[in-house]
């Protein structure tokens, strides 16, 4: 009886409480849904908080700014000189990654239906990427990734709506392990070092299948996996010079990278053994003379100091200096050429629809296997049915220049994608176990 | 041989900033019974101060050993700025609450501080190498240690008495414990407890600045440091026993210990180490190895 | 009544570090009698109270409850033996309403606790408001249990100790921080209140008790501890009388 | 009664509801499940900062039981989540029962903590990118694009209404009436024959149970699984929900969570930079100015 009574208390409050939040919300994806005509809007999503923020998140970001700006003025050097996309004017709304798979889900849900963007555009994290792909695809709106590495998202699934504009990660290693052979660098024996995370267990997976074939008597040694975000490896890199080894291999990135090299440094570890960074471009710039000389290094494609000549390349590279007076190194170069393909997709898809604002399917059908240039060379969407990139990648030595007081990269090879990427009919793990088949490296 | 001396050295080393890291949280938790979910914050303050502070000095052409002293300065500075506006402005209102909300209420500041932090600093990531290459290297074997890991084993020790002698040696330390032992008693006596409470967050913030900024030459400082520690000095303070001074340098002990015997013995088990050594200690010892909990009487 | 006396202890002692707080305790009650343990503070009495009750496990010797060695017992499971007892410092709820309290108690003590089984169902509310009734608590009935003054809150400490007709009942200074004239009449209550205990006989009463016309008039039998002793037993005119009770008890003699 | 018409109403509000709230909702229903476990802790008197745990069991159960066992059934689902946290939190339940206020908090944060760390190292499970899972059927039928979110939005809401009709039942029986008592008193209702060890261990089971249903709710709705449903933010927003609620109200929690919600989704996009700031605030405003959480705004028992 009593509670009764209390439930009586209760439910006209909260329905009164339930009603204004639908209505407040409601109003509010009005208010957004009036001005959507005649611009074109994207939703850029990546880490502006957290440990990805500063070496991915907020470089990519800023690229997007300079980028967008540049079409929206029509500054962009052909073909991609129409302003904004197709002559609409190019509004982003930019959204935290940080705070885990669940949350990006519910972000992408908001930004398509409350925001009304035409599309997203986002996602360094793996794990992100694998959770927002179903939902856009369900939503049946069109979504490009534009950093994530997991080669999974395209080889278990299928997706009409989904692209993503970059190589997956299983490019670094092989490339990675190819230049080792074709310097001929000395690997008897092998460490590693990976961060104890899907990222760091698939880059690891990926480099002991690339040795297995390239350098069949290469003996894997000390293997640490580290928690990611450790900060502190004392203890790892006394095992890994307690066991010597001509090769020490490592995927970190980021933050943990730039402590694991400022603390080996000193302790001579680069001296004592080569070390190969499957993904270390990005903290070169801030790490300046600490630096150690002589590491192979890698981009995750022809990125920043091992980005290919082209008048393309200048042009984005001036302008991104300008605002940011540090040169682009991956993430803002991965974030460019997504927003270059979709810049000719939206524009194609125009075209093929008398010039109106085309829908997710007439984007999606035109993205479908497009190839284009970028400042990191031509990106073809060979893989996963049309839907994943495959492009060019570059690995080089580093070096510190007093002179120019920066670290430059010596010995730049290049391998052209079909050489690092697998053919469209096969997992890159099989591909590589293998033994790399239908590679064509010229 | 070797290869247990490393272990022991690597462990030593690793626990001594696992402890100078972890006691401000515990010596927080005694006085005022707040798990201090903010700690990881002040860490990374610590590190940015300390990162700002030394590239001054440098800047001020400054001799190399001022920046040790421009770290501690550093962990001062964001003690003097941040105790005041946290413990007056902030978690004075809600003392006496539950201590779980409590919990949640540092949370927020943790939140809070991430943003903060990132206005103030920016996105970009700050090194503070010059201090690293002071004590120079030191080769034990085959290995080549880095000086400024003993340095912070010495460092450990230092703050660990200096926190020791200030709690059971001065009039003010006899005033804390008593307060740790029981706040009304100690207030019933007479003593100013929210006073002493002042000074215990003003010490755990300067704890927690000091493991920053002696970190920070050996990171790069830069958004996602404060996170990192939050679970692995709440990991020690576990296993030593919720304000337990004592409890903390075992805990860092054990868990600096059989992490790096994990590293050199089984590197799979490393993520897990640490969990693992938590879970069992709270299978057998759930209050922690220095915890002893009172029988209620009637 | 039967030859098994409801309460016996053989050589009971416990320690805490160097004090004694009772040491070979030997002593039977039988069925229906009003005991009443009286002594100096620390005397020792609480502690033999709450050894009986297994919050204290002594170091020596054994307790047993109509025969039955209770000795390493839980206090709850003792209680569903059928030994009760109130606090010193009476033991409630706070947080909830008089009727609650007894609500609480009643449901613990018949073991009826059920997930779906409203706490308020008219059968429990009924034997719950015939108890408050005894004690003359039904005024109070809707009150939050922290409101209310001193002497209330006592009789509701024993009101709950009672509602599961025990067989022992322990009181524990059940008139302590209560007026000299309200003693009286709330003695009156509580021992009238134990009158309609009829299920298992006479409930046997054992009242801590520090005003001795309290326990002239309500106790049929004194125990008088000293120092963890047991200095005097009897009726209470002779109990009473005794030179040691004298000396160290009522004080009425200075050594 | 007025709860059951009350989640009829929701039901029916579904259907009016842009795509973005339904689901925003689905996901506040189904974390409020969890929080209302630790409604029914806190009743006790402890509150628990590992629920991430049982949610993250609840998911993973519900996810591997369609990935691997092919069981497809959205309620067959909930209840297998549901059950496998019970089932896998019971062991531990004795143990924790013997800890009270900050002491509790930790240990269950530290298993929580455990189990984010095992569940990272399983590579089956996909890791730390954890994995996805298709679309649920419900009872036998297929759900199109269109429909599953309101579907899923339906028996998450219905799920809801009932555990907390069914809490409600509880909180006012014998046990739900010596939970409380548990928390003024455990001395007293030792010495009433009452088991204090009992009741916080059926609670902390029972809140298993909520959780578990919460997890795979939201693995159903989300379609994807990682460990971080274990990692300590996650249980800490949990708390958070529960405490903005307060330990009268039940449907107070499904309430407080609902806001926690709408708060992060609108601050995250309209102050990408410092949505966490935003947070921070608004839990510290809560927390100093709802001291007895939201449900204290209408249920006025003279009650601290």
């Amino acid at each position: 009886m009593k509670e009764t009574m209390k439930k009586a208390v209760i439910s006209p409050a909260f329905k009164r409480q339930a009603a204004l939040t639908a209505i407040g919300a409601a109003l509010a994806c009005l208010v957004q849904g009036v001005q959507a005509q005649e611009t074109f809007k994207v939703g850029i999503v990546s880490f502006l908080s957290g440990q990805a923020a500063e070496s991915f998140g907020i470089p990519a970001v800023n690229g997007a700014k300079v980028l967008i700006e540049a079409f929206n003025k029509g500054e962009a050097p052909a073909p991609y000189n129409k302003t904004g996309f197709g002559g609409m004017k190019i509004e982003p709304t930019y959204v935290d990654e940080n705070g885990g798979a669940s949350k990006q889900v519910q972000e992408l849900r908001n930004l398509y239906d409350r925001d009304k963007v035409d599309v997203v555009v986002g996602y360094v994290g793996s794990g992100d990427c694998l959770a927002v792909a179903p939902v856009a695809e369900e939503m049946k709106k069109f979504l490009v990734l534009y950093d994530c590495g997991t080669p999974r998202i395209f080889e278990d699934g299928k997706y009409g709506y989904v692209f993503r504009t970059a190589s997956h990660a299983t490019m670094d290693n092989v490339a990675l392990v190819r230049y080792m052979k074709a310097h001929n660098v000395k690997a008897d024996s092998f460490n590693m070092m990976n961060q104890d995370y899907a990222w760091g267990q698939d880059s690891r997976k990926d480099f002991l299948w690339s040795m297995e074939k390239l350098y069949p008597n290469a003996k894997p040694g000390e293997d640490l996996l580290p928690k990611f975000g450790a900060g502190q490896y004392g203890t790892e890199i006394s095992a890994l010079m307690a066991k010597p080894a001509d090769v020490t291999h490592s995927s970190l990135w980021g933050g943990d990278l730039q402590a694991f090299i400022l603390q080996s440094g000193p302790r001579g570890l680069f001296k004592r053994s080569q070390v190969v960074l499957s993904a270390a471009d990005h903290v070169l710039p801030a790490l300046g003379d600490k630096m150690p000389d002589g590491a192979i290094i890698g981009a995750r494609g022809a990125y920043g100091l091992m980005s290919p000549k082209s008048a393309l390349n200048d042009w984005w590279w001036a302008i991104y200096q300008k605002s940011y007076t540090v040169y682009p190194v991956q993430a803002p170069y991965r974030m460019a050429q997504s927003l270059l393909g979709l810049k000719l997709a939206v524009e194609k898809a125009m075209a093929a629809n008398g010039g109106k604002k085309p829908n997710a399917e007439q984007l999606a059908a035109a993205f479908k296997g497009l190839e284009w240039d970028s400042p990191a060379g031509r990106i073809r969407m060979a893989l996963g049915d049309g839907h994943q990139a495959i492009q060019e990648t570059a690995i080089g030595k580093t070096r510190y220049d007093a002179a120019k007081k920066m670290v430059v990269i010596d010995d730049i090879q290049r391998f052209p994608a079909e050489c690092v990427n697998p053919p469209a009919n096969m997992k890159s793990e099989d591909w590589i176990k293998a033994g790399f088949p239908g590679a064509k490296c010229n | 041989m070797q290869t247990l001396f490393t272990i022991l050295i690597d462990g030593l080393s690793y626990a001594a900033w696992l402890f100078i890291v972890a006691l401000g949280l515990t010596l927080v938790f005694g006085v005022l019974k707040i798990l201090n979910m903010a700690h990881g914050s002040f860490y990374a303050l610590g590190a940015y101060a300390a990162a700002s502070f030394v590239s001054w000095g440098a800047s001020m052409k400054m001799a190399p050993a001022f920046s040790i002293v421009a770290m501690l300065l550093a962990a001062v500075a964001v003690a003097a700025i941040l105790a005041p506006l946290t413990e007056r402005g902030l978690m004075r209102f809600f003392y006496g609450r539950d201590e779980v909300l409590l919990v949640l209420v540092t949370y927020a500041l943790f939140l809070i501080l991430e943003d903060v932090t990132k206005l103030i600093w920016g996105a970009n990531p700050y090194y503070v190498s010059e201090p690293y290459s002071l004590f120079g290297n030191i080769d034990i074997g085959s290995q080549t240690y880095v000086g400024y890991d003993f340095a912070l084993v010495a460092l450990a020790v230092i703050v660990g008495l200096a926190v020791w002698w200030g709690l059971n040696r001065t009039r003010h330390g006899k005033i804390v414990l008593a307060v740790i032992h029981s706040a009304e008693v100690a207030a019933s006596m007479g003593i100013n407890v929210s006073r002493v409470y002042m000074l215990a967050f003003t010490v755990g913030i300067f704890l927690a600045g000091i493991g920053g900024a002696f970190t920070a030459p050996m990171i790069s400082v830069q958004p996602g440091v404060s996170v990192g520690v939050i679970i692995i000095s709440f990991a020690v303070v576990i296993i030593g026993g919720l304000g337990s001074i004592e409890g903390a340098a075992i805990g860092a002990l054990i868990v600096g210990l059989a992490r790096s015997l994990a590293v050199h013995m089984a590197p799979v088990a490393e993520l897990f180490s640490i969990y693992i050594v938590m879970a069992l200690v709270l299978m057998f010892r759930p209050e922690g190895l220095f915890q002893r909990i009172q029988a209620r009487k009637i | 009544m039967s030859g098994t006396p409801m309460l016996r202890a053989r050589g009971v002692g416990i320690r805490f570090g160097a004090v004694v707080a009772a040491a070979d305790i030997n002593i039977e009650i039988m069925a229906g009698e009003r005991v009443s343990l009286i002594g100096s503070n620390g005397a020792g009495k609480t502690t033999f109270v709450n050894m009986i009750t297994g919050y204290l496990k002594p170091d020596a010797g054994q307790i047993e409850l109509a025969g039955r060695d209770i000795t390493p017992l839980e206090p709850r499971t003792i209680t569903r033996l059928g030994v009760a007892r109130s606090f010193q410092i009476p033991q409630l709820f706070d947080e909830l309403s008089v009727l609650e309290n007894m609500l609480v108690a009643t449901a613990c003590h018949d073991n009826r606790l059920s997930f779906w089984e409203a706490a308020r169902r008219p059968a429990a509310i009924d034997r719950a408001d015939a108890l408050l009734r005894r004690f003359r608590l039904d005024e109070h009935r809707a009150r939050r249990v922290a409101e209310l003054p001193g002497g209330v809150r006592k009789l509701l400490d024993i009101a709950m100790a009672m509602t599961g007709q025990p067989k022992l009942l322990l009181l524990d200074e059940p008139t302590s921080g209560v007026s000299a004239d309200e003693k009286f009449p709330m003695m009156d209550i509580i021992m009238g209140a134990l009158g309609h205990e009829t299920s298992a006989g006479k409930m046997t009463v054992l009242f801590v008790e520090h005003d001795m016309d309290i326990v002239e008039r309500y106790a049929d039998r004194v125990v008088a501890f000293y120092s963890g002793r047991i200095i005097a037993d009897g009726v209470p005119k002779v109990a009473l009388a005794t030179d040691d009770v004298r000396r160290y008890v009522t004080g009425e003699l200075v050594q | 009664m007025i709860g059951m018409l009350f989640t009829v109403v929701l039901v029916l509000a579904g259907l009016l509801m842009p795509k973005w709230l339904t689901f925003l909702v689905t996901m506040a229903a189904a974390q409020g499940l969890v929080s209302l476990g630790i409604l029914l802790l806190m009743r006790g008197g402890v509150v628990s900062f590992g629920q991430g745990m049982v949610f993250a069991l609840g998911g993973y159960a519900a996810a591997l039981g369609y990935s691997r066992l092919g069981l497809t059934d959205a309620l067959g689902l909930t209840l297998l989540g549901g059950v496998t946290a019970m089932l896998v939190a019971a062991p531990f339940a004795p143990m924790l029962a013997r800890y009270r206020g900050i002491f509790f908090a930790m240990l269950t944060l530290a298993l929580s903590m455990v189990i984010y760390g095992l569940l990272m190292k399983i590579e089956l499970m996909g890791g730390s990118d954890g994995f996805n899972i298709g679309r649920p059927t419900l009872l036998g039928q297929t759900l199109s694009d269109a429909r599953v979110g309101y579907v899923m939005y339906s028996l998450t809401i219905v799920t809801a209404g009932v555990m907390a009709l069914l809490s409600r039942v509880y909180f006012d029986s014998t046990r739900g009436l010596l939970t409380v008592a548990v928390r003024d008193n455990e001395l007293r209702v030792e010495y009433l024959g009452g088991s204090v060890r009992q009741a916080m261990m059926i609670n902390f089971i029972l809140a298993a149970f909520a959780g578990g249903m919460g997890g795979a709710l939201v693995v159903m709705s989300l379609g994807h699984i990682d460990p971080n449903f274990s990692y300590w933010t996650t249980s800490g927003e949990f708390v958070f929900v529960a405490i903005l609620a307060g330990w009268q109200s039940v449907l107070a929690v499904f309430l407080a969570s609902t806001v926690l919600e709408v708060v992060r989704s609108f601050s995250s996009s309209y102050f990408p930079n410092t949505w966490q700031l935003a947070l921070g605030l608004f839990l510290l405003f809560v927390i100093r100015f709802l001291t007895r959480g939201i449900g204290s705004l209408w249920i006025k028992e003279n009650r601290r």
